[in-house]
């Protein structure tokens, strides 16, 4: 009843293409836009930027990279945490040997240089499809991690191996290093973010989602209706890869500041970002968004319910945390197969016709 | 001979026996596949939840210990006895039956006719309350696993070799033993399948799904069966690896072990896993001898997977997979 | 509606937060899940009940109890970034995060914040430079003085003379297994023995190859820089070739009960550098038994008592609660703050008759910490493995090591971190 | 009749004019390991027309569309299209050249809406590159609004406006029958095979089929070349007819010259092979 379509009728084909055709949605949409850039700046502290928004925020990045890749061109991949590491590491050669040069270009440029990279590791999927694909790519995620612990000169030859994010400002304001602000670290990954999720969708509503979409499908009907599936599935890489090296780079000079190849971009990054794809939804925008939250906000959620609030020793709620993710998932998969994302859907068409539903 | 090839036919026999645990590991993912077409995230967990409870059972654990000590105040730890390994093993493989029956009763028969990746994905969240709920049962500190394999070096061997090429070859007699017991395993497995009324089930369910529902199969039941099998293997797997290193959270990782090996063989196929497993085995310990050495070593992580992946370029389907037509 | 609801509820429980007592609080990032957590349990343990004993049997540090909030971070630095902020709020005094990772992202973050980091036996080891780490404290030994201090016993077995020998370094291919390489690349030069590294991959599950050609290249020694499972596959493959255990060294990460057990009787004779006392013919561990256990309050089932990696955490705390004393008698109060914690850890000075007092007379070295030192003596002793008592014994005394070589290569790391990070010396 | 059907151009009965041949294979030969699909076949298409090709199950009447549209490469023969020779070439370059097609098994792709499928045929018009489609405003959205107005022009054709929106998983078989064809047609093709665009259809199914492919060929003058096993249907849609029997051509020419001849006679009532 209050949400709905009715008598929200669109004129031009412009307007039936916007990306939230009901009205309530797109007003949705600009106040949460608002308030994430005009009030939550004002109210932060440490504890919620970097236990919160600035993770769950570079995860989102992540996950509308490999979503890209896996769910609207439909090639799995477990090479992601390799790809972060690639933007993290070209990051950092790049503040080192250019820090008069704005640290926005330096986390664009990483990405573009993952971008490459991801491109060089996805021709093996012109030959390789489906699970065998995504056990192809956790080739390029070790051997990547291993080439930044072995080789020196990706850690300028310190003597751990570490590499550390040192102080750059944007606009006269700290966005690296130690002395950065909460509203400032907050703002630099939510712009990201935001002009992120806005590239993805326009990428995808227009032919080159098509065309990513119709290799997921039917790859073998897009080719003979012309798609090259060549440029397609690098084209999914090379954007997909993009995100991800963008994630990376703010993982590592944002978020953390400092980070090693191993212990960082391990294959459990891989999973976890994988996993967020798949419980907020393959192919849908949103559904990167509700998958990072939900696996980075859960853990976080339940560590102060059981040991915050409830005054439970570490250790237990540490092992009831996995057995409630673990069922939540499972449970959440009985109930809505296809994601966060679906469910909300689902929420939507029901609230659209409540309180009537017949 | 030369020392090298002396040396260089040592890495590979070596190989050979690290090749079998792989296979181990990489028939419990096989069996599922085949049987219900859902790879199995939670291989890896179910070995280390298998290995936990064989240890928890011998040593006469109280399940949920530092739980109940939480909750109630108590300082309960363990039972006053030591259960003989041979009986925590049947009871620690009764244990892995009745997780199968849970996954089948709780799980997939709610998902049932869904897609690949759904499925797949709820293993993934079955591999995270597993990972919680045997750490919450067992505790999560390091466990030492002793059901009186032998290890370390083979006499027998050594001698042989030393009389023969003047160079005595190192076999660790666990690698040996594991060998025998996963051959064992892998004859009684395909014994079960040719010969028994289940086992002409579970191949008819592996061959197409709906025939086999259609003449009467319960495809239910042979979840449960493959789930199971699973699980026995999963713990045949934990045992070997537990006995090197004590039961630990690493466990679950020797999963990781096992994909290259799944994608050299094809996901389908027992042979594949089998001669897939050795071929990583050899191949990656071949490797890290020869070449290693000269980029830095420590390659073992990343060989398999470029190995699989060289591989699969030339032969998409894997060793032993059916070459993929194309129609339209 | 209920998603309304469900929102509401996870912000509030997001802010809650421990309410803010006037103690000293000393955060414990402990890791008792994870690949790592066999480590992480007992030294965890360890810390939190000397901490208890402080408070139950003197009424904490200057009359003031000791808070010790713990937050599990499985080894995992997005989630000790996320403990870090959780216990910052109430009001730590120095954190003991105990792991490299956590380690090196927090040093410039705890140095903004004013807030020590004591990181004994691991972390950054020029951090030991106090004139650019001004917040990092890694007293009484790092790991180059653990390398220094394993050489040192090879030393003292060949008679003063490593001419011609083979030394292998077999190490954990990360942060924490590379930090010895340049020392021991150095020593390796100075005494004229032939130095090689192999390294091992996280896990570590599977070192046949490693173990192969150790065999192969028969190396007189072979030093050990594991942790985690690779330690227990390791002593189990050393001891399946049948490498002499007596040669078989490895740092104090991969020197503990768990780490030797599995491998039964064929671990006898395996030595770990130590850089304070094992076992438990402490008297502070009689207080312990009485005051912490037997009362109930131990943080584990109290079966850790007197295990090394206990003892650590256990020496670690008291470090922590000698340092808080030093701070309240410099600034004269008794609630300190963290910036004066950094002062009472700055000039913390340890005696033997202080030790004895503490009831840990011969635990670790004598030392005092200074501007310019963070580092302490760098002393560290020689333990070995008896399988059939079960136990560790150490079979050295806590010996220098060799600042010569290590000196020079602390100035160098950490002053090419300064000019990366743009920081100025503070010691005058 | 008393048509010249070997000018240049020509005039139907109906008031059609059919032009130059369009494609022209010779002698296509098609093995599959040892099995001959497709054995020596020559025949043209020329522009304006309907051209069928029937046969009886396992003709190669499937095989020949896949050989035009450069999914499968023939072994022996030759490919002429416009009065040149094709050289190798994958299917997208075809599909680039104007060729479109529909399949006997539809292959839509099952998680867009009937739009999308249907935009995904405008494929080869639209140009915009991936960073003016990743900045949208400018190129990439005058783009889609232009290409969207022909698609919604197809809508309109084939009666498919109310599903739109729908996901084509949704969709029964004849509709998805009839997006298909809208996807094909979308792409504004010089050349349109259809593979048994009839199959598994009604009787009024069939005749809205029919219909539409009267009107596209004599609306937009789309050459069509379709492949049926229904011979009724095809006799009246077309032109000319090919027929092939077991890999062979047997007949060519109008329907009235292929209802009489005795092979076509032979291989429709079953009589054996010897």
């Amino acid at each position: 009843m209050f949400y709905r379509e009715a008598g929200d009728f669109k004129t031009s084909y412009k307007d039936d293409n916007q990306t939230f055709p009901i009205r309530l949605d797109r007003a949705g949409y600009w106040v949460a836009l608002a308030v994430a850039f005009l009030i939550i700046p004002f109210f932060v502290n440490d504890y919620w930027v970097n236990a919160v928004f600035a993770p769950f925020f570079i995860y989102a990045i992540a996950a509308l990279g490999l979503n890209i890749l896996t769910g609207y061109a439909g090639q799995v991949s477990l090479g992601t945490g390799g790809f972060m590491a690639v933007g993290a590491y070209a990051c950092y050669k790049l503040m080192v040997a250019f820090p008069e040069v704005s640290i926005v270009f330096h986390v664009l440029i990483a990405g573009g240089i993952t971008a490459v990279v991801g491109v060089a590791f996805g021709l093996p999927s012109l030959r390789i499809k489906g699970f065998y694909l995504a056990v192809a790519t956790l080739a390029s995620q070790f051997f990547l991690v291993w080439l930044f612990n072995k080789v020196p000169w990706f850690y300028n030859y310190s003597a751990s191996g570490q590499i550390n994010a040192p102080e750059r400002s944007v606009l006269g304001v700290i966005v690296t290093g130690p002395n950065t602000d909460a509203w400032a670290k907050y703002l630099i990954c939510l712009v990201f973010l935001v002009g992120l999720a806005w590239v993805a969708r326009n990428l995808t509503r227009g032919m080159m989602g098509r065309k990513w979409m119709g290799i997921r499908d039917m790859d073998i009907a897009a080719e003979i209706i012309g798609v090259n599936p060549l440029m397609a599935k690098m084209t999914a890489f090379a954007a997909s890869s993009f995100f991800v090296g963008v994630a990376g780079a703010l993982f590592f000079s944002v978020y953390l500041g400092a980070a090693e190849a191993g212990e960082s971009f391990g294959i459990t990054k891989s999973f976890l970002i994988l996993f967020m794809i798949i419980i907020g939804g393959l192919g849908s925008i949103f559904g990167s968004f509700a998958g990072a939250a939900f696996m980075v906000l859960m853990p976080v959620l339940l560590k102060n319910v059981l040991v915050g609030m409830m005054g439970w020793p570490t250790d237990l709620a540490a092992h009831l945390e996995f057995m409630i993710v673990g069922g939540l998932i499972v449970f959440f998969l009985i109930v809505e197969p296809h994601g966060l994302a679906q469910l909300w859907r689902l929420t939507k068409d029901k609230l659209r016709l409540w309180p009537f539903p017949h | 001979m030369s020392e090298q090839l002396l040396f260089a036919a040592e890495v590979t026999l070596n190989g050979l026996m690290a090749g079998v645990l792989y296979a181990l590991v990489a028939l419990g993912f096989v069996l599922i596949f085949k049987a219900s077409g859902i790879f199995n995230y939670a291989q890896g967990v179910m070995a280390l939840f298998a290995a936990m409870t064989l240890v928890g059972v011998q040593q006469g654990q109280i399940p949920f210990s530092h739980l109940i000590n939480a909750i109630f105040g108590t300082e309960i730890h363990h039972f006053p006895w030591h259960v003989p390994s041979i009986i925590a093993i049947i009871a620690a493989a009764g244990v892995m039956v009745g997780f199968a029956w849970i996954v089948e009763r709780y799980i997939l028969k709610h998902l049932v006719g869904q897609p690949d990746i759904i499925l797949f994905m709820a293993t993934i969240g079955l591999a995270y309350f597993m990972e919680g709920f045997g750490d919450l049962m067992w505790g999560s500190e390091l466990k030492t696993l002793d059901v009186g394999l032998p290890q370390g070096l083979n006499e027998t061997v050594l001698d042989a070799t030393d009389k023969l090429f003047g160079y005595g070859f190192f076999l660790d007699n666990l690698d040996i033993v594991a060998t025998l017991i996963a051959a064992l395993l892998v004859a009684a497995l395909t014994i079960f399948s040719q010969y028994s009324k289940q086992g002409r089930a579970l191949r008819a369910v592996a061959d197409d799904h709906s025939a086999a529902l259609s003449v009467g199969i319960s495809l239910r039941f042979i979840w449960v069966l493959v789930w199971s099998i699973a699980g026995f293997v999963a713990l045949v797997a934990g045992i070997m690896w537990g006995a090197k290193s004590g039961v630990q959270f690493s466990l679950s990782l020797i999963a990781l072990k096992a994909l290259p090996v799944l994608m050299l063989g094809g996901f389908t196929s027992i042979p594949g896993a089998i001669i897939g497993g050795l071929i990583i085995g050899v191949g990656e310990q071949l490797f890290e001898f020869a070449i290693g050495p000269l980029i830095g070593g420590a390659t073992q992580n990343w060989f398999a997977y470029v190995l699989a992946l060289i591989f699969l370029v030339f032969r998409p389907q894997g060793l032993f997979g059916e070459k993929i037509i194309e129609r339209v | 509606m209920t998603f309304k609801r469900v929102a509401a509820a996870s912000v509030a429980a997001l802010m809650v937060a421990s309410p803010v007592m006037a103690d000293l609080v000393f955060p414990s990032l402990s890791y008792r899940t994870g690949p790592f957590a066999a480590g992480g349990i007992p030294y965890a343990d360890g810390f939190a009940d000397y901490m208890t004993l402080l408070n139950e049997r003197d009424g904490g540090v200057g009359g003031v109890k000791l808070q010790v909030p713990e937050c599990e971070t499985a080894y995992n630095t997005e989630k000790g970034v996320e403990c870090y902020e959780a216990t910052k709020g109430e009001g730590a005094l120095a954190y003991n995060p105990l792991s490299t990772g956590i380690t090196y992202q927090l040093i410039p973050k705890a140095t903004a914040d004013d807030i020590p980091l004591y990181t004994p036996g691991y972390g950054r080891t020029s951090a030991a430079n106090g004139n650019v780490f001004s917040h990092v404290f890694n007293f009484p030994a790092n790991y180059w003085n653990g390398a220094s201090a394993a050489v040192n016993h090879l030393l003292d077995l060949n008679g003063g003379d490593l001419k011609g020998k083979k030394v292998i370094l077999l190490h954990f291919n990360g942060a924490y297994g590379k930090e010895p390489i340049p020392t021991l690349t150095a020593l390796g030069e100075k005494h004229g023995f032939e130095f090689s590294t192999i390294p091992v991959d996280y896990p570590g599950q599977e070192q046949k190859s490693q173990w192969l050609q150790i065999r192969r290249e028969k190396p007189d020694y072979v030093l050990f820089w594991g942790w985690g499972v690779m330690n227990q596959v390791a002593v189990q493959e050393a001891a399946n070739i049948r490498f002499p255990m007596e040669n078989f060294i490895g740092v104090w990460w991969s020197g503990a009960e768990h780490d030797v057990e599995p491998a039964g009787a064929a671990a006898n004779g395996y030595k770990a550098v130590a850089f304070h006392g094992v076992g438990h013919d402490y008297p502070v561990f009689d207080d312990i038994n009485k005051y912490v256990v037997d009362a109930g309050k131990a943080a584990g089932d109290g079966s850790n008592v007197g295990t090394v990696i206990y003892n650590r955490g256990v020496y670690a705390a008291m470090m922590l609660a000698e340092a808080a004393k030093k701070a309240q008698e410099i600034h004269g109060v008794k609630d300190i703050t963290s910036g004066q914690m950094r002062d009472g850890l700055e000039q913390l000075e340890i005696t033997n008759a202080r030790m004895a007092e503490l009831g840990m007379e011969g635990f670790g070295p004598e030392f005092k910490v200074s501007c310019a030192n963070h580092g302490g003596p760098g002393t560290a002793a020689i333990s070995q493995w008896d399988a059939t008592a079960g136990k560790w014994s150490l079979i050295s005394d806590f010996g220098p090591s060799d600042m010569d070589v290590i000196q020079p290569l602390i100035t160098a790391d950490s002053e090419a971190y300064a000019a990366e990070n743009k920081i100025e010396p503070q010691c005058k | 009749m008393s048509l010249d059907m070997n000018a240049d151009s020509y005039v139907t009965a109906d008031g059609r004019t059919i032009g130059p041949v369009v494609m022209d294979l010779k002698n296509i030969t098609l093995r599959f390991g040892g099995v001959v699909a497709i054995k020596d076949i020559s025949f043209d298409i020329r522009e304006g027309e309907i051209r069928a090709i029937i046969g009886p199950n396992g003709a190669g009447k499937s095989s020949m569309l896949n050989v035009i549209s450069g999914f499968y490469k023939p072994q022996e023969g030759e490919v002429w299209f416009r009065g040149t020779k094709r050289p190798p070439m994958k299917p997208f370059q075809v599909a680039r050249q104007g060729l479109a097609r529909t399949f006997q098994n539809i292959a839509l792709f099952d998680g867009m809406t009937v739009l999308d499928n249907i935009m995904t045929g405008r494929l080869n018009h639209m140009t915009a590159n991936m960073f003016q489609q990743a900045i949208w405003k400018g190129k990439a959205e005058k783009e889609e609004l232009a290409n969207r107005e022909v698609c919604e022009k197809v809508i309109d054709f084939l009666e498919i406006q109310h599903i739109r929106k729908t996901p084509v998983g949704r969709l029964p078989y004849g509709l998805k029958k009839r997006v298909e064809l809208a996807r094909a047609l979308a792409a504004e093709p010089s050349l349109l095979l259809l593979d048994e665009p009839m199959a598994g259809m009604n009787v009024e199914e069939k005749e809205d089929m029919s219909r539409f492919i009267l009107d596209m060929n004599d609306e937009f003058g789309t050459t069509i070349a379709l492949i049926e096993h229904d011979m009724g249907v095809v006799m009246d849609l077309s032109d000319r007819v090919v027929v092939m029997d077991y890999g062979k051509k047997i007949g060519d020419g109008t329907p009235e010259e292929v209802r009489n001849n005795q092979d076509v006679i032979d291989a429709y009532l079953g009589v054996a092979h010897d």
